[in-house]
């Protein structure tokens, strides 16, 4: 059943309806896309793409609807009929093994691949196309051993190699930089001119727009409207999205920097792979003021974050929080001198899934007075202690008795947050703390981070989201390859300059750093 | 409702536990006082408990062939057995044999279960009890043994005569008292046919392993012996001598406890084989009789409890007849003679009611040079009971 | 026809305990084809254990018996796995914990009062339990060795090195040359219950365990943080919770009270040290299950222990009414507690069929 | 010269159970799921073997069954841990349990019962002549052979083919596998079924060719070992054949260095410590090469999951 004899017309979707407990991801979804066109999907996060194209590829199934693939009615049960049927797809995170090289990846489920010697012939394709398409990467070089954008292209390279007529792309430039991001719309159009249909899964308006082409705006779980890129305004569009107008100008007040809270100097982090990952790295923050650290993932920005907050030795240099230095000094007596943290992949490292929400209301100070007695927890205080939270954040939540992992996302970022910013912290870092969040939860957590920056916060804010970055920082450090590029002032820098920095092509020097010194 | 359901859990746990205490706090029991044996068509019921499981080649197997033999031989006699019974567990199985199965007599049959045979003998008055291979005796209860040492001995004038290597092998079980015992009667016995032998001691730390006493015999053979005895409860060592002699390297085995010669018909050469019957017959008639004592039965060849055979009705296996009558020994009393006839008078000798001859007879010598026994003197009971030294042609240790 | 299988969200205790209780009697319903396979009427079979084990007051006696080691080394297996340590090494902690408690009895025995001496024993024997428990708690933390295979082995080892010291040398002088050190001491004893073999103090101190461990996971610090390592060991560093601390005390807690039911055992029941197979009729593999049966639930764990110790004495009649060899007894455990897990899926997840 | 020979034949033979084994294991964990049942399926595998021979006279149909059996109740362990997704290292232990009891049930008739027939020596003609090298490795029972060839052919298929990379993707990243259309579910109740069938074999090898006997705990903890010498392989099965005949070895060496006076027990104990320190020195290795047990071992694969 090799598929290049299978001729791709359209993929029509009719009425997909998938719900998980507790919400609906997708809602009566009707699209059709045709043979030779770049089909835009557009839609915040939780907007349901992700869902959908998993139902095209076949790794879920529809609770309702149907799907036609050359006006003949299908039933994708699994990848591997999908693929059949000339569909293939990049996801977000890439579907790698790790510790296999690209050409075994690339051999992995294929039908043509030989039983004896199976990466042999494989090689030698994944070669030929790397001179047709553009697509360069070394067959046998381990998947460990290659950046993202090498890591994206063996994706796309296994699509290919299976025939995909067409490729589903899951948000393929969230990390990538700017210039490696460009390289693939190149690869996308090369593939659209050779016959290739491609639906593209993004948030960023601007992307859709450089591809050009059909747009359909998803909104919880429900297609909005189709159009073109010609007949919509980035507006427009913007307001399908999110349903109402843009209001990410937050009112950002003015505040005067105080006096330094955090000084590093000259840090050495290394990585899991005990490779450095953070290179002599000095910064400081001061009292009311938020330093953005941008930067594509896997620069040594967890790195940095996890040696601030005590979980990772740092090899040299010092960290000096409110005059003390506290670097190896382990996460709880960081967090006793006054570092908060709002984990990144909070479900993995912020709560116990399986705790009740009073439980994890107080995951960072269940030992100390009054929650904690003699070695006794008091669990009537701990209790009335997240009834105020829960209160005071608004957390939705059926009780305080109700398990942790039933809450959805935004809720349990909240009651993070709400645990770490209650105590006498002046240092936070933030990692990641609106990803994958709803509108409203975004927006709740971005005012509160200014409200603490208002009350006299020193803020550490790492994102891979430009404008949130952008919006919310007084500074922005660009990251690359464990260094800062630079220290640059969100309002007097360019779009293009940061994506040079990120790509690690342009070092640019603090301009307003006069007031630091 | 988790903690309803946990409520009421525990409050039947509480109850459990009540019921139990008052029951264990009530003084009679009521199944103690029935089983007063009636002088009219009396029945007798006996109780067995083993050690091993009865299809061991060996020792559980050898008690219980006597217990099928007397059951058909005596009407009147009714038994039941429980096998594989651990040592911690022996108590609770006394009392489910007295209690519920109603038995006039329980017999035990391992050292281990020696402590839970005399508290249940001191519990149960009206029941006699009779344990094998231990010393505690009380008004109700017995001590009985059937004992090999005598067999080992003539194996062992067998082997020293017929080794080529002067090497002999003895895979041995536990090293305690009774094992020791036989090791040193079978050196004895290979020292009389051939001084310059010596015994190599291996032990298993088990009753019943053959996969250990398989390895164990491989290693004396590839240590240079040519004979091998053993005190385990299969035929795992006879395997090994087959294999080896069929592969054209003779090796000179010894049946122990039961017959073997089928599993070993080119290596079996002769053998110690335990007779329980007339032991369980002489008490049970008594304890049907009424002249039941608490004595200690410690019975050998003469009362027909040890044989010698590879099988019960071959002595010694024709194919080595030859080879023993063609070795000689100068014997200070009976003067030149084969080895054959030597064993053939000595087993004459043992079984003689008056046992004219034993083989722990002075002068014997332990591993270090010292004199155990004076020239002439014959080993107490109670020296057989407790030996814990080798004889001067065993290499081996006794762990310490 | 399409099935698939789905989270459950939100669940019932209702649900949660109907499951549980139903794949306990599904587990034993399936445990009769074994009696079927040998053409015995599993009614009978069932009856017959039922009575030997909780139907007349002479199985209950023993049945409570040997629920008490059991429960001790439970309570203390529930510690480690809430903490996601896989302890298989009670057996091994039990006999080090009998070992250290008869080296008092024969040395200290002999000079000193009763009460003394046997609350020494009770101290020595979770000391010894607790630090047998310690090495595989430092081989993770220190090395990351798999706990599994450590306290696997290590079962093996302690077997073997109290086989050497009854061969050995502390082989018993009066014991005729057979594999027991000497007879403790009368001070040495544990007092029995009359008519039976359960000692007064033992059978406190396990039922003291139970209440203790819960108060210990369910009120205090440590407990919290042994959940919080066990649950979400990301959680657990994030919150500065030190692993290696905690790893050592819920080991020390866990291989003491496996030590206890040790000492239990020799002081009550044995009255000398034997041969390994002896003490422990693998106690330690059994209550892996009770705990689980019990769900690691440290008072729901006394029932459970109620219950296994129920299926050990039932053993007995298997053997000597129906003919089974005891390992069948085995079988019954693993098919429990596959059952058991049985039961936890069905309260996680919840099967689809569609058309 | 002979005393070596003799302990390196008798090596061989011990270490031929555990090798078997491990080959098994090591596919198993390859594929992502963690047997620990090894101890039940070889107990079943021993029984089976042995009556099943003693019934026909024939150790051909023996050890067939004896393999079935080992994989039959190995499909339990993946039933539990693929479908039912519960806790491995339960299922496995309870699988132990299962194998064990029903073991002992099964046997009670055959023990004591000798086995007429079994699998003996088989000399390879002409290899066999060569001096030492000759009796140790090239006069065995056919099973020894059969072992050997299995570890290289499974290493092989590991490595070298089309399936290889499946089951190894499979216990790395199921996720990914699947999105290939891969599907884990079947590649692991297979991996988990032929692990089961190594087991069994390596059971039978202990009733059908190492001692012709049945009792009650007579796989002696080889099971366990097994476990232990997967790790020390680190899932290679050229790797395992060094591990298994080095162990092997240890357990010879226990009748062998018995006459240097020391106790018994002690040297009973060697293998299990030896085990203990094999992973205390390769742990260091492993964290510092970054080998290890494949990524996803132990965890069960929920399609579709997040």
């Amino acid at each position: 059943m090799e598929l290049d004899n299978i001729e791709f017309k359209s993929l029509e979707l009719k009425d997909i309806y998938k719900e998980f407990p507790g919400v609906v991801a997708n809602n009566k979804i009707s699209l059709k896309i045709n043979a030779g066109e770049i089909h835009a999907l557009l839609g915040e996060n939780g907007a349901g793409k992700t869902t959908l194209m998993n139902i095209i590829y076949g790794i879920y199934q529809p609770d309702d609807g149907e799907i036609f693939i050359n006006g003949r009615k299908v039933f994708i049960d699994s990848p591997r009929t999908a693929m059949n049927y000339g569909i293939g797809m990049v996801h977000q995170h890439f579907m790698l093994v790790e510790n296999h090289s690209v050409a075994e990846n690339v051999a992995l489920g294929l039908n043509r691949t030989k039983f004896l010697n199976p990466t042999e012939d494989i090689a030698k394709e994944i070669e030929r196309y790397s001179n047709e398409i553009g697509l360069h990467v070394n067959p046998d070089a381990k998947i460990w051993q290659l950046s993202a954008g090498e890591q994206q292209r063996v994706e796309i390279l296994k699509a290919l190699m299976r025939g995909a007529k067409l490729l589903i792309l899951d948000e393929p430039t969230s990390v990538l930089t700017p210039q490696e991001a460009t390289e693939l719309f190149k690869t996308v159009k090369k593939l659209v001119a050779n016959g290739h249909s491609v639906i593209f899964i993004t948030h960023k308006l601007e992307e859709v727009y450089e591809l050009g082409g059909i747009v359909t705006v998803l909104r919880q779980g429900k297609v909005i409207g189709t159009t073109t890129t010609k007949d919509a305004t980035k507006e427009e569009l913007a307001k399908m999205m999110v349903g109402r107008e843009i209001i990410f100008n937050l009112e950002k007040e003015k505040v005067e920097p105080g006096e330094v809270v955090v000084k590093v100097e000259n840090i050495d982090v290394l990585s899991d792979k005990g490779i450095k990952a953070v290179k002599n790295l000095s910064f400081e923050i001061r009292k009311g003021e938020i330093l953005g650290i941008a930067g594509v993932s896997g620069n040594g920005q967890k790195e940095l974050v996890e040696a601030l907050t005590g979980l990772r030795r740092v090899e040299k240099g010092k960290v000096i929080i409110n005059n003390k230095e506290i670097q190896n000094r382990g996460a709880r007596e960081i967090g006793e001198m006054g570092v908060a943290h709002i984990p990144e992949e909070r479900i993995k490292y912020g709560i116990v899934p399986n705790f009740p929400v009073y439980e994890n209301a107080v995951l960072r100070d269940y030992y100390k007075e009054p929650f904690s007695n003699r070695g006794f927890l008091n669990y009537k205080t701990i209790k009335d202690f997240t009834i105020k939270l829960v209160k005071d954040f608004s957390i939705a939540t059926p009780s305080i008795e109700t398990k942790t992992k039933l809450l959805s996302g935004g809720n349990i970022q909240k009651l993070i947050l709400a645990r770490e910013t209650t105590t006498k912290s002046n240092f936070i870092v933030a990692a990641h703390p609106t990803y994958g969040l709803d509108i409203a939860a975004t927006e709740y957590i971005r005012k509160l981070l200014l409200k603490k920056r208002k009350e006299g916060s020193a803020i550490l804010l790492v994102s891979e989201d430009l404008e949130e970055i952008l919006q919310l920082s007084d500074r922005v450090a660009v990251m690359f390859m464990g260094e800062f590029m630079g220290i640059v002032d969100p309002k007097k820098v360019s779009i293009e300059e940061i994506g040079l920095m990120m790509a690690g092509s342009l070092r640019k020097q603090e301009e307003n750093n006069a007031h630091l010194n | 409702m988790l903690k309803n359901k946990l409520k009421t859990l525990l409050v039947a746990l509480v109850l459990l536990m009540l019921v139990f205490t008052s029951v264990s706090c009530s003084p009679q029991q009521p199944s103690q006082t029935t089983s007063q044996p009636q002088a009219q068509e009396k029945t007798i019921k006996a109780g067995f408990i083993y050690v091993g499981p009865t299809g061991d080649y060996g020792w559980t197997n050898a008690h219980d062939v006597a217990r099928k033999q007397l059951e058909q031989k005596f009407p009147w006699l009714k038994t039941v057995y429980i096998e594989s019974v651990p040592e911690t567990d022996a108590g609770r199985y006394i009392d489910r044999l007295v209690n519920e199965e109603k038995c006039n007599i329980v017999f035990t049959t391992s050292f281990g279960f020696m402590d839970a045979t005399a508290e249940a003998a001191k519990k149960y008055p009206n029941v006699i009890f009779e344990h094998c291979s231990g010393y505690k005796r009380d008004t109700n209860l017995g001590t009985y043994f059937s004992e090999l040492y005598q067999a080992y001995y003539l194996t062992g004038l067998m082997a020293g005569a017929l080794t080529k290597t002067n090497k002999i092998g003895y895979v041995a079980a536990h090293p305690i008292p009774e094992v020791i015992r036989h090791i040193n009667a079978f050196a004895i016995g290979v020292k009389e046919a051939n001084p310059k032998a010596k015994v190599y001691v291996r032990w298993l730390f088990s009753w019943y392993d053959p996969a250990k006493a398989k390895e164990a015999a491989e290693s004396l053979i590839s240590d240079g012996v040519d004979a091998l005895a053993f005190t385990e409860d299969s035929t795992a060592v006879i395997d090994v001598g087959e294999e080896h002699t069929k592969k054209g390297q003779q090796i000179y085995t010894f049946s122990h406890y039961s017959p073997m010669l089928q599993y070993g018909p080119d290596t079996v050469v002769s053998g110690q084989l335990a007779d329980w019957e007339p032991i369980y017959e002489d008490i049970i008639r008594r304890v049907y009789t009424n002249t039941w004592t608490n004595q200690d039965y410690w019975w050998l060849m003469k009362e027909g409890a040890c044989k010698l055979g590879a099988d019960f009705n071959t002595p010694i296996n024709p194919k080595f007849v030859d080879a023993l009558k063609a070795k000689f020994v100068n014997d200070p009393i009976l003067g030149k003679i084969s080895i054959y006839d030597l064993v053939m008078k000595r087993e004459e000798q043992m079984s003689e009611p008056t046992v004219l001859f034993d083989p722990f007879t002075g002068p014997i010598y332990d591993q270090k040079g010292t004199l155990r026994l004076k020239p002439g003197e014959r080993a107490s009971h109670d020296l057989l009971w407790n030996i814990n030294w080798f004889v001067d042609n065993v290499v081996g240790e006794i762990p310490k | 026809m399409h099935i698939s299988i789905e989270k459950r969200g939100y669940v019932s205790k209702k649900y949660y305990t109907s499951v549980y209780l139903i794949s306990i009697f599904v587990a034993v319903i399936l445990s009769s084809f074994i009696f079927l396979l040998r053409g015995i009427n599993p009614f009978y079979a069932f009856s017959k254990i039922f009575q030997g084990s909780f139907g007349s007051p002479f199985g209950l006696k023993e049945t409570i018996a040997k629920a008490i080691p059991l429960l001790l080394i439970t309570e203390g297996l529930i510690v480690a796995f809430k903490g996601k340590f896989w302890n298989i090494g009670a057996n091994g902690q039990l006999l080090v914990g009998a070992t250290f408690a008869t080296w008092i009895a024969l040395n200290f025995g002999p000079y000193h009062s009763s009460i003394s001496t046997i609350t020494i024993m009770f101290l020595v024997g979770f000391l010894g339990g607790a630090l047998f428990g310690l090495i595989p708690a430092l081989l993770k933390v220190k090395l990351g060795i798999n706990e599994i295979i450590s306290t696997l082995m290590l079962n093996y080892i302690a077997e073997d090195f109290v086989e050497y010291l009854v061969y050995g040398p502390w082989k018993g002088k009066t014991q005729y040359g057979f594999p027991y050190t000497d007879n403790f001491p009368q001070s040495a004893t544990l007092a029995q219950i009359p008519g039976t073999r359960i000692s007064y103090i033992t059978l406190i101190i396990a039922l003291l365990s139970a209440v203790l461990i819960y108060l210990f996971i369910e009120k205090t610090k440590y407990g919290y943080e042994i959940k919080v390592t066990g649950e979400n060991p990301h959680a657990a560093r994030y919150s500065g919770i030190d692993f290696v601390k905690i790893t050592i005390i819920m080991m020390l807690i866990s291989g003491g009270l496996a030590g206890i039911a040790g000492v239990g055992e020799v002081a009550g029941i044995h009255r000398h040290l034997t041969y390994p197979a002896q003490i422990s009729s693998g106690y330690g593999y059994t209550a892996i299950i009770v705990a689980w049966l019990a769900q690691l639930n440290p008072i729901l764990a006394i029932v459970s222990a109620v219950f296994f110790g129920g299926i050990l004495v039932g053993g007995d009649v298997i053997q000597t009414s129906l003919g089974f060899p005891f390992s069948t007894i085995n079988a019954f455990n693993g098919l429990i507690l596959i059952f058991v897990m049985v039961g936890n899926f069905f309260t996680e997840y919840k099967i689809k069929i569609r058309r | 010269m002979d005393l070596i020979i003799s302990i390196l034949q008798r090596t061989m033979v011990a270490g031929t159970p555990l090798l078997l084994g491990t080959i098994g294991e090591i596919i198993t964990e390859r594929s992502g799921i963690l047997n620990l049942g090894i101890e039940g399926m070889m107990a079943l595998g021993a029984i089976i073997g042995f009556s099943v021979t003693y019934i026909t006279k024939n150790p051909t149909l023996g050890l067939i069954a004896a393999i079935l059996s080992g994989g039959i109740l190995s499909l339990l362990h993946a039933f539990v841990s693929i479908t039912i997704r519960g806790i491995q290292t339960l299922s496995g232990l309870a699988i132990a349990m299962i194998g064990i009891g029903l073991a002992g049930m099964l046997g009670k008739s055959y023990i004591g019962a000798p086995l007429s027939v079994r699998f003996s020596e088989v000399a390879i003609p002409g290899l066999s002549k060569i001096p030492f090298i000759g009796p140790i490795l090239f006069n065995r029972d056919p099973l020894f052979y059969i072992g050997i060839i299995l570890a290289v052919v499974s290493w092989f298929i590991l490595f070298k083919t089309r399936w290889g990379i499946i089951i190894r993707s499979v216990g790395e990243n199921p996720k990914a596998s699947d999105a290939l259309g891969i599907n884990v579910s079947l590649v692991r109740y297979l991996s988990t079924f032929i692990g089961g069938c190594f087991a069994g074999f390596a059971g039978a090898y202990l009733t059908l060719a190492y001692m012709p006997s049945w009792i009650e705990g007579m796989t002696g903890g080889r099971g366990w070992i097994v476990i232990a010498l997967t790790i020390f392989a680190q899932w290679d099965p050229l790797r395992a054949i060094l591990g298994a005949y080095l162990f092997g070895g240890v357990d010879v060496l226990q009748y062998i260095l018995q006459p240097l006076g020391i106790p018994v027990p002690i040297l009973k104990m060697t293998p299990y410590f030896v085990t203990i320190i094999v992973l205390i020195i390769t742990a260091r290795e492993v964290m510092r090469k970054h080998l290890g047990a494949p990524k996803s071992l132990g965890e069960p694969f929920i399609k579709g999951e997040k």
